[in-house]
């Protein structure tokens, strides 16, 4: 019954009409906005689980992919097939996508309680999930980037949601720019496979024939010279995913963005516009692994490790309790597209998909602490495990599962990444990218359990440590999609158990995750010694998280025990002063350099220059002048010129004179003529 | 040296000198009657190429019309035309400069190219054939031209008419 | 069909010019403005763009090849056509009490949208000089209609006497072109290069006479560092005025600039686009750049416009008419100018519902239009989108085209600089939406929109996201529109 | 005989000399003469073109005879435009018309 694949036309649908019929009609109800939105992202989600749970038994679809087409654009060489798709990547997404976000739309509804536009924000979550589950369904690159876009101009609407704060427009702003950075690459990259292979859809370039054409395929490149032509893709590409998925350097933008409210971040941070990244590099993967000795690949394990660690050290320093979880986003992403970099495509696509879960869960858990305490610093905290409690233990399964406790779901994930890796890099030795990654991915570990643990202990044990923090559980819309989540945090990883592994492994269908994506891949075998020490690292960084915060909890005005670390501390505290870096070196320039071009085209430089000009033949004509009069006359009447013509020089902000401009055109065409008449020769 | 040559040299002079006159006077009045008289070197310069009708022209319209316009405009604005104001500007020797350069660089490219040096005979009746192409082959050009005149017109009169 | 059928819409538009001046004239003095005058303009546009619509797939010249019938020539009627009634619209009661000469107006725009079709079919020198002549002598005077109003003058002086001199450097190209070819048909010309009997020091002579000719086509396009004329004659005319110039003269500029040079100069093909590129560099990041300083809407948008003409070069000097690629570079113009028109004068006309309710046009006192008037807030927000080059608005399409076709040729600097610019402008025209959505203001009341400006701004947002959303139609209208007269 | 290059020649000078004149002049009638120097070295140019190396057609005698018809219009144009700026600014000089910049 392929019909039943047909109907993916309509999941990114449903919640399009949501927002229209929010937007254009339902301003006013709040009530009836919010039953929309909710109305609209779950059927989405009936559609999607249903179609993801037959795609499951169906090997057809699983392998070949089934395409839905919506229109074609005629083109010189045929048509441009744009549509709709299910496959493997396509079915793993849909799984997580539209569950996550109808937890959030959910949620939503207690957390936005009172808001003046309530409403609105309703149709703009709308809107946000019909990007994102637009882009996993496209079957080609153009529609991907058009929902891509529209995500884009979303996060910055939700972002700036509170556009009373100034700081929260300006954080969506930057959301908008920084990613910007990265669309326009990506964008690059498109045009670039457009105009060497002639398509934008997945299952042509991915047809033996284009790969093998791409192979081949050389391009000349200023500076470089000629090149193979996929890495150039590749790492074009990947730049869209630097940008969307919050990737050193364009990470700046993704712990701003925490200015919108909290579950605009869990979307942001969770399901959608951050995974929209990895899901790119996971989608384009066959083209970066098609000549895996090229710079692409290293590119991508290089700049995934790197932001891992380096994001996990910030997060040790943080005090805002989202804060926390931004950075920790950065690192998971970092995780993932570091295996993507090594080649784990399964496992990082595994992560991907877990990390969705309890990332949502910490997120809508931060906010329900901020929703019952009134503050988000965890210092001004404590205390609140009474108080809160089924914030508290679904909180505490987020962060074990990303703490990468077993059996929780971020363990297997986590756990395949550093398997994979760890093999590669017995098969390469030492001096390899895979060496790199699983170094700098175990030692993330470490840190994740620390920070996880330190950001537990500070907020829920010990005693508050403000007197303004008087807390309450959140009402039932905002705990029962925590507690749904919880369970997803807990036992999701189970269809990843790796097929060899005693008693799970048989019981949860022989690494049923595999199954589903894994086609073509081999499955990464269990290393007993990467799962022992991983476990060990986890515990190890709870266990130190337990001896500083957990042991003596913080009283009201104790420092922060990070401190002592002085420096280093200050300097992770500053988030290693990027944001300064870029504001100095790289806004404050680019502005300086506009007003210079501003000025030259306004303000004329030419304009001193002609003046000076005319104003030396004038002074010449007046020294002869000046010798004939009497010499004290001619010395003042030379002060005085001279004075004048300072003056005029100084003043000369003169500008829309007509001649000015007519003399500049004429200047460009002798230019251009004595350009001609001077090159040949 | 042959005769046109001498005529030529003679009103090639007479309208260039004219013609700088025209852009240095210091009285925008002198300027407009040199004007005049470089109209009417140009005149004279198309008679030698044979094309007395379009010297007749040139005096008609440039000399009759727009030199007479343009004296209009002087008088109209007298007060501020007056012949002690200084009429270049602060960019003036930079323009200099340029005109003599884009000089240079013309009469460089002219001058390298094998140019006829003798004039082929007339192959057609350059008053008669001229009456002709206008309703003819130049028909649509002629039309056109007869709007442009026709919205210049409805231009001038909304933007220059007295209140 | 016979010539007076061929030559339909130019005369029907003659004839609804001529006719609104002499109705104009002959009620003067009657009670009232004459308010039904734009209707008989509008008419005449309509019945001028249905009857264009019946040249569709004609492939002909006319009058001993002076004008071209071709679907190239048949795109720019639809672009005049439209842009000129959307102006129309815009106009409506911009010129209320500001001018005794409301009547003559439609009339001289009406022509000066002839003046536009007859510069896409032109296929002479000569046609081309008199037809941008004539729209050029047209533009002057719309610019300093209101003559009472000083910056109405000095725009009008300021870009009389630019346009003067470029014409001039212009024809002294086109006098050189004659001189060597000995003709001064496009196709002839091209001949005479194809039969390559000129001698070197003959065609040593082309490329400074097509210098001079880009001068005066530069100068109706505003390309650095031909534009300087162009901010101060768009700020400084009617709001209207200005729409119709960011639209009208420079797609006639465009037309003219791609016949000429593909029909007569294909020989030199490869020094042209070079020039053209790096004129299209530095445009775009001109404009961009100053425009980022603007406090003037009005101003903005005229750097802004700069910015657009440096865009559409890329998909001029990127032009490969024979390549199999969906991307030939003419295309991406003509895609390019279409969604311009809609949101360019869309966004004109926002303006000028705003000037027309609070007299200003300075980009802070836009604050809070969200709360005083949400249909004009909305409707620009979309238009400025389409501006910025978000997808789903036309203003995509059109750059993904020329982009694309820079790609196509492997001009990767090229379309670098064009996609790294186009992040640019996402700083200022967002910067509007800024003020718009999130600046509060002091003033609270209410902002009235005029019911045809209304009707100007929902056809202009329609027709934005229409192309955006559904662009087939009109890629095949445009790679339909490609096909120039002896050209492809 | 007058060779064609000695025609040439006059004419580049003619349209240089109106070009200094269009961008040194105060006064916009001034600039205007330039403007019609300009036009007035393209007729020679187009006129000697015809007369030596297409005599046996009408091609640059007509263009010759338009660019007139044109320089008449754009003349009138132009002066309507310079007497509208003198009513309102008592002023031609193109140097002090200057309230559009930056």
């Amino acid at each position: 019954m392929t019909e039943l694949y047909d109907w993916v036309r309509l999941i990114p649908l449903f919640p399009f009409l949501a927002f229209a019929i929010i937007l254009l009609f339902t301003q006013r109800n709040q009530k009836l906005s919010t039953y929309l939105a909710w109305v609209g992202i779950g059927l989405s989600w009936l559609l999607g689980w249903t179609i993801v749970f037959r795609a499951i038994g169906d090997a057809h679809v699983l392998e070949e992919g089934f395409r839905a087409p919506i229109f074609s654009i005629p083109t010189g060489r045929g048509l441009l097939q744009l549509g709709f798709q299910v496959d493997a990547l396509t079915t793993a997404m849909l799984f997580m996508v539209p569950f996550v976000c109808l937890m959030i739309f959910i949620y939503s509804k207690g957390y936005m309680h009172g808001d003046p536009r309530y409403s609105r924000f309703f149709a703009y979550i709308s809107l946000f999930a019909t990007g994102m589950l637009g882009l996993i369904v496209s079957d080609n690159l153009l529609l991907l980037y058009i929902f891509w876009e529209v995500m884009g101009l979303c996060s910055y609407l939700l972002i700036g949601f509170w556009y009373e704060k100034p700081s929260a427009m300006k954080a969506g702003l930057k959301a908008f720019i920084t990613t910007r950075i990265g669309d326009v690459i990506m964008f690059l990259g498109m045009l670039l496979l457009y105009s060497t292979t002639g398509t934008l859809s997945f299952h042509e370039i991915f047809s033996e024939e284009t790969l093998h054409f791409l192979k081949e395929t050389t391009v000349w490149l200023p500076l470089v010279g000629t090149v193979s032509v996929a890495p150039v893709i590749a790492v074009l590409l990947f730049g869209g995913a630097v940008g969307k998925s919050a990737q050193f350097p364009l990470h700046v933008w993704l712990p701003d963005a925490m200015e919108g409210p909290t579950p605009v971040s869990a979307l942001i941070h969770a399901a959608t516009m951050v995974s929209a990244g990895v899901y790119l590099v996971a989608r384009m993967f066959p083209i970066f692994a098609l000549l895996p000795e090229t710079a692409s690949m290293s590119v991508v394990a290089f700049i995934g490790g790197f932001t891992a660690l380096f994001a996990a050290t910030i997060a040790l320093a943080q005090d805002d309790i989202k804060r926390v979880l931004a950075y920790s986003t950065i690192s998971q992403l970092g995780y993932m597209i570091a295996a993507l970099g090594v080649g784990a495509y399964v496992a990082a696509t595994f992560h991907l998909i877990t990390h969705a879960f309890f990332k949502a869960l910490l997120f809508l858990g931060s906010g329900s602490v901020i929703h019952g305490a009134g503050t988000q610093d965890m210092m001004e905290m404590g205390g609140l495990r009474k108080k809160m409690p089924i914030t508290f233990w679904t909180f505490a399964a987020g962060m074990l599962a990303l703490a990468g406790v077993p059996p929780f779901a971020g363990f297997w994930s986590k756990d395949e990444i550093l398997a994979h890796a760890f093999e590669e890099f017995m098969h390469k030795g030492v001096v390899s990218w895979p060496f790199f990654v699983w170094l700098v991915l175990s030692l993330g570990a470490l840190l994740t359990a620390f920070y996880m643990a330190r950001q537990v202990f500070l907020t829920f044990y010990g005693e508050t440590r403000s007197h303004h923090v008087h807390a309450h559980e959140s009402p039932k819309v905002m705990t029962y999609p925590l507690i749904a989540l919880a369970v997803f945090a807990v036992f999701l990883g189970f269809v990843g158990v790796p097929e060899e592994f005693p008693v799970l492994g048989p019981l949860f269908g022989h690494n049923l995750f595999h199954h589903i994506v894994g086609h073509g891949y081999p499955a990464t075998p269990l290393n007993w010694g990467v799962m022992g020490l991983s476990v060990l690292l986890a515990l190890t960084g709870l266990f130190l998280g337990w001896l500083v915060y957990g042991r003596n909890p913080l009283k009201e005005g104790q420092p922060d025990p990070m401190t002592k670390l002085g420096p280093v501390y200050t300097l992770l505290r500053n988030k290693y002063y990027i944001d300064e870096f870029y504001s100095k070196f790289i806004v404050r320039p680019a502005v300086a350099l506009a007003t210079l071009l501003f000025r030259f085209d306004n303000s004329w430089v030419i304009d001193p220059f002609v003046n000076l000009v005319g104003k030396v033949g004038a002074w010449l004509s007046d020294l002869g002048r000046i010798f004939d009069l009497n010499i004290i006359d001619g010395i003042v009447n030379g002060v005085a010129a001279v004075t004048a013509w300072f003056g005029k020089i100084l003043r000369l902000t003169q500008t829309g004179k007509a001649q000015n401009y007519l003399l500049v055109a004429i200047l460009t065409v002798l230019l251009l003529l004595g350009l001609y008449l001077y090159l040949p020769m | 040296m042959s005769l046109p040559q001498i005529l030529f040299l003679v009103v090639g002079v007479i309208t260039l000198g004219a013609a700088v006159a025209v852009v240095t006077s210091r009285n925008v009045l002198h300027s407009a009657f040199l004007l005049a008289l470089t109209f009417f070197g140009v005149a004279v310069l198309y008679v030698l190429l044979d094309t007395p009708y379009l010297a007749a022209a040139q005096v008609l319209v440039y000399i009759g019309a727009i030199s007479v316009l343009i004296i209009f405009a002087i008088m109209l604005s007298r007060k501020v035309a007056a012949p002690h104001l200084v009429q270049r500007n602060s960019q003036w020797l930079l323009s200099l400069i340029v005109a003599v350069l884009l000089f240079g660089v013309l009469a460089y490219l002219t001058l390298q190219a094998a140019w006829p040096a003798a004039k082929q005979a007339l192959g057609v009746d350059a008053i008669g054939g001229l009456g002709e192409a206008f309703v003819g082959t130049y028909a649509l050009p002629f039309e056109v031209v007869s709007v442009v005149l026709l919205v210049a017109l409805v231009g001038a009169i909304i933007i220059a008419r007295e209140r | 069909m016979n010539l007076i059928g061929l030559l339909s819409p130019e005369l029907i538009l003659l004839a609804t010019g001529l006719l609104v001046l002499i109705l104009d004239m002959a009620f003067h003095g009657k009670e009232g403005r004459r308010e039904w005058l734009p209707f008989v303009a509008i008419a005449g546009l309509i019945v001028f763009l249905i009857a264009a619509s019946f040249l569709w797939g004609t492939h002909t010249s006319l009058l001993s090849d002076m004008m071209a019938v071709d679907s190239f020539a048949l795109f720019f009627k639809v672009v005049a056509g439209l842009s000129t009634l959307l102006v129309i619209l815009a106009s409506w009661d911009y010129f209320q009490g500001k001018t005794p000469y409301e009547g003559e107006f439609y009339g001289l725009l009406v022509l000066a949208a002839l003046a536009i079709t007859l510069a896409a079919a032109s296929t002479d020198l000569i046609m081309v000089y008199l037809s941008m002549e004539f729209l050029s002598i047209g533009s002057y005077i719309l610019v300093g209609y209101l003559r009472e109003d000083p910056k109405s003058n000095e725009g009008a002086i300021k870009y009389f006497l630019y346009g003067a001199v470029a014409s001039g450097i212009m024809l002294y190209g086109m006098s050189l072109v004659y001189g060597v070819t000995g003709t001064t048909n496009l196709a002839q010309i091209a001949q005479v290069f194809a039969a390559g009997k000129l001698t070197d020091d003959m065609l040593w002579l082309m490329l400074p006479a097509l210098i001079m000719l880009l001068a005066g086509f530069g100068f109706k396009i505003a390309l650095v560092p031909f534009h300087q004329w162009s901010p101060d004659a768009y700020e400084g005319a009617p709001t209207p005025v200005t729409a119709f110039l960011s639209v009208g003269p420079k797609a006639a500029g465009f037309a003219i600039l791609m016949r000429v040079f593909l029909a007569a100069f294909p020989a030199f093909q490869l020094d042209w686009a070079a020039v053209l590129a790096a004129i299209s560099m530095i445009t775009m990041t001109l404009g961009n750049v100053v425009a980022l300083k603007q406090t003037n809407i009005k101003r903005m948008l005229a750097y802004s416009s700069i910015a657009h003409a440096g865009y559409i070069l890329i998909g001029f000097a990127s032009v490969a008419l024979d390549s199999p690629s969906l991307f030939n570079g003419v295309n991406g113009v003509l895609l390019y100018l279409l969604g311009y028109l809609f949101s360019n004068v869309g966004v004109f006309v926002a303006v000028i519902a705003f000037e027309n309710a609070t007299g200003s046009n300075q980009i802070p006192d836009y604050a809070g239009l969200i709360k005083r008037s949400p249909w004009l807030a909305g409707t620009l927000f979309v238009l400025l989108l389409s501006l910025t080059g978000i997808p789903a608005t036309a203003g995509f399409l059109g750059k993904f085209f020329v982009f694309a076709a820079a790609i196509n040729v492997q001009f990767y600097v090229l379309a670098l600089v064009g996609i790294v610019n186009a992040a640019i402008a996402a700083f200022y025209y967002l910067n509007v939406a800024r003020y718009m959505f999130f600046v509060p203001s002091q003033e609270e009341s209410h902002i009235a929109i005029a019911p045809a400006l209304a009707v100007a701004l929902g056809v202009a947002t329609f027709a934005t996201l229409l192309i955006g959303l559904y662009p087939q139609p009109f890629i095949e209208f445009a790679n339909q529109s490609v096909r120039l007269l002896g050209v492809f | 005989m007058v060779p064609l290059s000695w025609f040439l020649i006059l004419g580049a000078a003619l349209f240089c000399i109106g070009v200094y004149g269009v961008l040194s002049r105060r006064n916009a009638i001034g600039i205007l003469m330039g403007v019609e120097l300009i036009l007035n070295a393209v007729n020679i140019n187009l006129i000697a073109f015809w007369r030596y190396r297409t005599p046996d057609q009408l091609t640059g005698l007509v263009f010759a005879v338009f660019v007139m018809a044109i320089a008449a219009a754009e003349a009138a144009v132009g002066l309507a435009l310079i007497i509208a700026i003198y009513r309102t600014r008592n002023t031609v000089i193109v140097e002090d018309v200057d309230l559009l910049k930056m």
